[in-house]
C-alpha cells in the first residue's frame, strides 16, 4: 500500500492543488463523486489568510498540448475555509490535505497553525511561489527563504508539511535541500511554468492578467527533469506532477524516483482522470508480472 | 440535475447540415434527459489535437435538441460553428465515430413563472449558434403550453444555421417564429433586437420573461433593452472552460457587485441583473 | 527593411543555432539552398574552442507538441570551423552570425578575437549557458557573471554580440540587464528548457545524456512569456525564439517586442519553414492593411 | 542523389495490405526516382499530431519500390509497420489524403562491383519491415543483371509483410528469392542467418556482396557473420531522425574509431567496417 509521510493511500495518484473543486463537483456529480473518489488523497487549492476574487478574465488559453491558466488563487481566505469548506471536505472518503499561501512568515504561521488543529486535515502543503512582502524574494526562488520559512512553521504543527516547488528557478534541487534543512516532509513539483500568449484576434495578451502558468503534457519532460534533480539532492519523498494525463505518463514519474503522482489538467479532460491513471498503473504492473517469466529475449 | 460521474464514451449517430452549421447527433446510453440551457463537455476520442496540439481541451456545447433514443437512453443534437480545431473536429465527426461527453452540466432556463411573479408568456432571442439552446426551450414550452414568441436574426441567405431547429416535422417553420435577416431576405430586414423592442413597449411586456441566447454584442443589446424596460430577461453566456464542472475557475464572469461567478456551475444561465456588462473578455 | 544591430535583413526571420547544417543541407539540396535561402541571416551551430564529438545516444526524443535533444554540441572546434567551415558558410547569400561557447573568460575570448577577425562573420552569439570553471557558475544563470563576461568580451570585437540567455532561470530579465550593462548589442532567446523523458520500452532514460533540452511548440508560451519580461528591462533589440512554426507564432513575438525571430525545431518539419514563416508573415500584415479601411466593428 | 528543396505536398494513390504491414503509394510530380536504400521524411499533411501532440516530427521511411507515374513524376511505394503515432497515421492515409514528403535522402547501396573489386553477385538478406529497400534493390539488380540471391525471414503466417514486393506481376514469388520463418510455415524453419551461413562459407562467397536491412538484432547477426567470413557488407541501418537533412545532428551512430556518423546524411547505407556494433541505443 502506498504511503505519503505515513498517511496510507489506497493507490499512489492524488489531485494537484487547484484543479478540483471537491465541493463543485459533489453538486455536478452527486454522491457518485464520493463512491468512485478518483484520487487517493485531496489537495484543496491553495487557500490564502485572506478571501481573493482572483484575476480578471480572461483566465484560460489553450496551447499546444497544454494551458496557460491565471486563475489568481480565487479562495474564501483562511476562516471562510475553515468555517465553510473544511466541514464538507472531511466527508471525502480520502485524507485531506490543505495547500496554504502566504506572504509573510507571520501570516503563513497563523495559517498552519489553525489548520494544523484540524483532525480532519492529514497534512499541510506550503504552496512558496508568492514573494516575501518584506524580503521582496520569491520564497521558492531561494534555498535560505525556504530554509527559514520552514523552520518557523516546523514547530507549528506535527503534521507533515508538503513543499510545493516553482519549477522557474535554475536549480529547484537547491530549494529542496533548504527545504529539506528546514524540516520539510515532502517535496512537491512542479507549479506551472510562467507563460504568455497573444490573442491572435486582437495582437494583445491573451489572459487578463497579461501572463499566467503553463500545465498540461506540454511541459512533462520539464517536470519529469526537475522531479530527476530533486530526488538526486534530498532524502524527501517527491509528488510529482506536470502533464500526467496515462499511467504511463505516471509511470515515467516513478522511474525518477517520484513516491507519488498528483493529476492536474487532466482533471479538466477526465473528472474521472485519477482513477483510471492508477487503473492503467495498476494493470501495466501486473501485465509485467505476468509477461516476467515468459519474457522474450529475442 | 445531476450529472453522471466521469466523461463517457459514446457513439456519433449522425451528422447532417444545417444552414452553414452542422447537427451532430450523439446516443448517450448513460445520461439523463438535459434541461434546455444546459451544455455538455465534448471531446472527440480519435484526432483530438491533431492541428499541432489542439483541440487539447474538451470543449462546451448546448445541448439543441434532445429525444428518447431507440435502444435506450438519450439521443443529444448538437449545433456546431466551426469556428477553431475543437469545433472544427466536432463538426467532422461521422456516423459511428467515438466522442467523450461529459454533463448535462451547468444549470437551465427557468419557466416565466419561475422567474418572475405573474409572468406568462416568454420571449426567445436568438442569433448565430445561440439558438441551439433556445430550440430545445421551444419545444418544452409548446409540450407545456407556455404562450412564446421566438425572434431569430441571421445574417443573410448563406448563413441560416439552426433555422431548422426550428421547423415543426413538417419542415415549415414554426408559427410562433419572426426572424430578422441583415440582407433582408428573410423577415425583417435589420437585428433581432428590432423585434424585440415593439415587444417590449407593448401592453404585454410586463408580463414576459426574455430568454437570450447569442453572440456577446447581441445578449448585450438584449440585456440593456430589457433592463431599460424593466423586463425579466435571462441569459445564456459563454466564457472560456476548461472543465465545466466547477474545477478549473477558468469561466469567470464578473458579478456586478464585485468578484465574479462560475460560469459553468453558477450558469450559464444567468439573470439580466446578474451580469454588470456582456463582454467580449468573457464571452 | 528589418535590421538587426545594424545587419540589413532582407526579413525579419532567421534560424536557431544548431538547428540547421547550411553546409549538409547543400549537398542534400544543392545550389537551390543558396537560389532560395529561407533565412534573413544565419547563424552556425554553436563553434567551441576544442572539436567535441557529442553525446552519446540516443539524442533526440519526441514528446508532446515537441522534441527533447541531448546533441552536445558536436562541432569541429574553433580552428576546424574556421579553416573548413568558414569558407563554405561564406558563400551563403546572407549575413553570417557564429554562435560560441566556452568554459573559461579567456577561452571566450580567444573564440570572439579569432572570429571577429573574419570579415565574413556579421555578428557573434554568444551561448552562454554552460558552467563556467573557474567560478562554476553558469555564466547565463548569474547577472554578473555574464556582465563580467560582456566587459571582457566587448573590447575584442567590432563586431555585434548577441547574448543567448538560458531560460532555465528564475528571471531572465536580470541576466539580460547584465548583459546590456556588460555592453552587449542584443539579447537572444530562449534556449531549450531542461526536460528529461523515460522510454516506456525500457523504464530508463530515453536519452543517453541522461536529460537534454525541450523545445518546439510546446515551449512557446514560456518563449513568449521571457521575451516580455526581458523587452521591459532592457532596450537591447531581441532574436526572440521558441515554438515558431507559423506566421502567426512569429506574430506573437513581435507583438511582444522581438525585433527578430528565429525559427529552431520547426526547421525539421519543413526545410524551408523560415522562408514559409517569412511569407506567411507579410501576408498578414498584407491582409491586415487591405482590411482596416472597411473593417466591420459589428 | 540531390532532393529538391524543400518538402512538397502530395498525394496519396493506394493503399494496401501487404501481409499485416500496409504499403502505402504516394505520386510525386516534383521528385527525381530514388535509388535503393534512399528514404523520405513522411508526416500526413491532417491530424499528424493528433495523439496528444505525437506525431510531431516527420517520419524517416524507406523507398520499397518506385516506377514513373501516369501523368507525370514518380510513384512511390512505402512499406509501412505501425508501430507508434507516426507510422499509424501514415499507414491509415486514405487515397487521395495530402502527405509532405521530403526526399529523396540519404545514400544508397552500391553495385558489388562498387563496393569489392571483382565481387559479381550479391545476397540480399532482409526482415520484417527492413526488407522494404531490399525490394527496390533487387529490381534494380534485376534490371541490371546483376546475379542476386534474396533470403528473407519472417516470423509466421501472419506476419509476411512486405513479401508480395518479392514477386513478379504474376503473383509468383520471384525464384531467387528464399525464406526462413520461425514457425516454418514456409521456407526454411529458423532464421535468415541460417540461410545466410551456408552461402558464406561456400566456394564463391569472396565474390558476393551482402546487403542487408532489418531489426538490430539480425543486422548484428549479419554484420557479425561477414566480419567472421571477411565478406564485404553494406547494411541500411536506422537511427532516431527528426529531420534526416543533417540539420539536428540527432541520428549519430558511432564510428570505430570514435565520434559518430550523422545516419542521415552519412548513411542510412553504411560498410559493416563503418559501424562497431548494431545496437539498440541508435538503431
Ligand atoms: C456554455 C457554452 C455553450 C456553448 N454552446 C455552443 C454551441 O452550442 N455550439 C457551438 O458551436 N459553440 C458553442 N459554444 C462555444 C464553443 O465552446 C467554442 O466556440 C469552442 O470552445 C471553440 O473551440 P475551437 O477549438 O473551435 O476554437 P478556438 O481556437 O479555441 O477558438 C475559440 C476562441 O478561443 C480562444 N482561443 C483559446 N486558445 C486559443 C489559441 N491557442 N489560439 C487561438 N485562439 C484561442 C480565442 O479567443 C478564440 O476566439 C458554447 C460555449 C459555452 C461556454
Ligand atoms: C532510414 C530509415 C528508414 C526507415 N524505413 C522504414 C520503413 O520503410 N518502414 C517503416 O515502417 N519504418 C521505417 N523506419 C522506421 C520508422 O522511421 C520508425 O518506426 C518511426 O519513426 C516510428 O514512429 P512512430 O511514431 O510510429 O513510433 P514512435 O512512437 O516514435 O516509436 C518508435 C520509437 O521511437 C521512440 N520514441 C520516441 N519518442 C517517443 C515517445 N514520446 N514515446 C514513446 N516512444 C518514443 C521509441 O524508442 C519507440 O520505440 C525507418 C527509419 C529510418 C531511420
Ligand atoms: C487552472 C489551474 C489552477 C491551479 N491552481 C493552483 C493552486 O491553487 N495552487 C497550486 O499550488 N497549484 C495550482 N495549480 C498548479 C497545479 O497544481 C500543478 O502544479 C500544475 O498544473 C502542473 O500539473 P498538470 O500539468 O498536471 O496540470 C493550478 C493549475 C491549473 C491548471
Ligand atoms: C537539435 C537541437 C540542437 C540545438 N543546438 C543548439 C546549439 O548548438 N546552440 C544553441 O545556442 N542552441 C541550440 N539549440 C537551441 C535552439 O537554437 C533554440 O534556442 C531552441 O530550440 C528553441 O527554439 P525552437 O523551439 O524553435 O527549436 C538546439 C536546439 C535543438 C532542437
Ligand atoms: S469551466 Fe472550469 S470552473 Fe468553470
Ligand atoms: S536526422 Fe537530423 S541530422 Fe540526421
Amino acid at each position: 500500500m502506498p504511503e505519503l509521510c505515513g498517511i496510507d493511500l489506497a493507490h499512489p495518484v492524488i489531485n494537484a492543488s487547484g484543479t478540483y473543486d471537491a465541493i463543485a463537483a459533489r453538486k455536478v456529480f452527486g454522491d457518485a463523486l464520493l463512491d468512485d473518489f478518483p484520487f487517493a488523497a485531496f489537495v484543496s487549492k491553495t487557500i490564502t489568510p485572506d478571501p481573493r476574487a482572483g484575476n480578471s478574465p480572461r483566465r484560460i488559453w489553450e496551447t499546444p498540448s497544454g494551458m496557460i491558466n491565471s486563475i489568481g488563487l480565487p479562495n474564501k481566505g483562511l476562516e471562510g475555509f475553515l468555517a465553510e469548506d473544511l466541514p464538507q471536505l472531511r466527508e471525502l472518503p480520502v485524507p485531506l490535505i490543505v495547500s496554504v499561501m502566504a506572504t509573510t512568515r507571520e501570516e503563513f504561521a497563523r495559517c498552519v497553525e489553525r489548520i494544523a488543529r484540524r483532525r480532519e486535515v492529514a497534512a499541510i502543503e506550503l504552496n512558496v511561489s508568492c514573494p516575501n512582502v518584506h524580503s521582496g524574494l520569491i520564497v521558492g526562488e531561494n534555498p535560505s527563504e525556504t530554509e527559514a520559512l520552514l523552520e518557523a512553521l516546523r514547530p507549528l504543527s506535527e503534521k507533515p508539511l508538503i513543499v510545493k516547488l516553482t519549477p522557474n528557478v535554475a536549480d529547484p534541487a537547491e530549494v529542496a535541500a533548504g527545504a529539506e534543512r528546514g524540516g520539510a516532509d515532502s517535496i512537491s513539483l512542479i507549479n506551472t511554468l510562467k507563460g504568455t500568449a497573444i490573442d491572435p484576434a486582437t495582437g494583445a495578451p491573451a489572459l487578463g492578467n497579461g501572463y499566467g502558468g503553463l500545465s498540461g503534457p506540454a511541459v512533462r519532460p520539464v517536470a519529469l527533469e526537475q522531479v530527476r534533480s530533486v530526488r538526486a539532492a534530498v532524502d524527501l519523498p517527491i509528488v510529482g506532477m506536470g502533464g500526467v494525463s496515462t499511467g504511463a505518463d505516471a509511470s515515467e514519474f516513478f522511474a525518477l524516483g517520484a513516491a507519488v503522482v498528483a493529476v492536474g489538467t487532466e482533471n479538466f479532460r477526465d473528472p474521472r482522470a485519477g482513477a483510471r491513471i492508477a487503473l492503467e498503473l495498476e494493470s501495466s504492473l501486473r501485465a509485467e508480472r505476468i509477461s516476467e517469466p515468459a519474457l522474450d529475449l529475442d | 440535475m445531476i450529472a453522471p460521474f466521469g466523461r463517457r464514451l459514446c457513439e456519433v449517430a449522425a451528422n447532417r447540415d444545417s444552414g452553414g452549421y452542422r447537427v451532430v447527433s450523439v446516443v448517450d446510453r448513460g445520461g439523463p434527459e438535459p434541461r434546455a440551457g444546459q451544455f455538455y463537455m465534448l471531446a472527440a476520442a480519435e484526432r483530438w489535437g491533431a492541428r499541432d496540439g489542439r483541440a487539447f481541451l474538451p470543449r462546451a456545447i448546448s445541448v439543441a435538441e434532445t429525444r428518447p433514443a431507440a435502444g435506450g437512453g438519450v439521443r443529444l443534437d448538437f449545433l456546431l460553428d466551426a469556428v477553431g480545431p475543437g469545433t472544427e473536429r466536432l463538426a467532422a465527426l461521422g456516423e459511428g465515430e467515438g466522442i467523450w461527453i461529459t454533463g448535462p452540466l451547468g444549470n437551465s432556463f427557468a419557466s416565466p413563472r419561475e422567474v418572475s411573479d405573474g409572468a406568462a408568456g416568454a420571449v426567445l432571442v436568438g442569433g448565430g449558434v445561440g439558438v441551439a439552446p433556445l430550440a430545445l426551450l421551444r419545444r418544452r414550452f409548446s409540450e407545456r403550453g407556455v404562450p412564446h414568441r421566438v425572434l431569430l436574426g441571421f445574417r443573410d441567405r448563406a448563413h441560416t444555421g439552426g433555422l431548422d431547429l426550428f421547423c415543426g416535422s413538417s419542415g415549415v417553420l414554426c408559427p410562433e417564429v419572426r426572424l430578422a435577416t441583415e440582407d433582408g431576405h428573410a423577415g425583417v430586414q435589420g437585428r433581432v433586437t428590432d423585434l424585440l423592442l415593439p415587444i417590449l413597449v407593448g401592453d404585454d411586456a410586463a408580463s414576459g420573461v426574455v430568454y437570450s441566447c447569442g453572440p456577446p454584442a447581441m445578449l448585450e443589446a438584449v440585456r440593456a433593452l430589457c433592463a431599460e424596460h424593466g423586463v425579466t430577461v435571462e441569459l445564456a453566456l459563454e466564457s472560456p472552460m476548461a472543465c465545466g464542472f466547477g474545477a478549473c475557475f477558468g469561466c469567470a464572469v464578473p458579478k456586478p457587485g464585485g468578484g465574479f461567478l462560475r460560469l459553468c456551475v453558477d450558469g450559464p444561465v444567468l439573470r439580466g441583473d446578474e451580469v454588470e456588462e456582456v463582454s467580449h473578455a468573457y464571452a
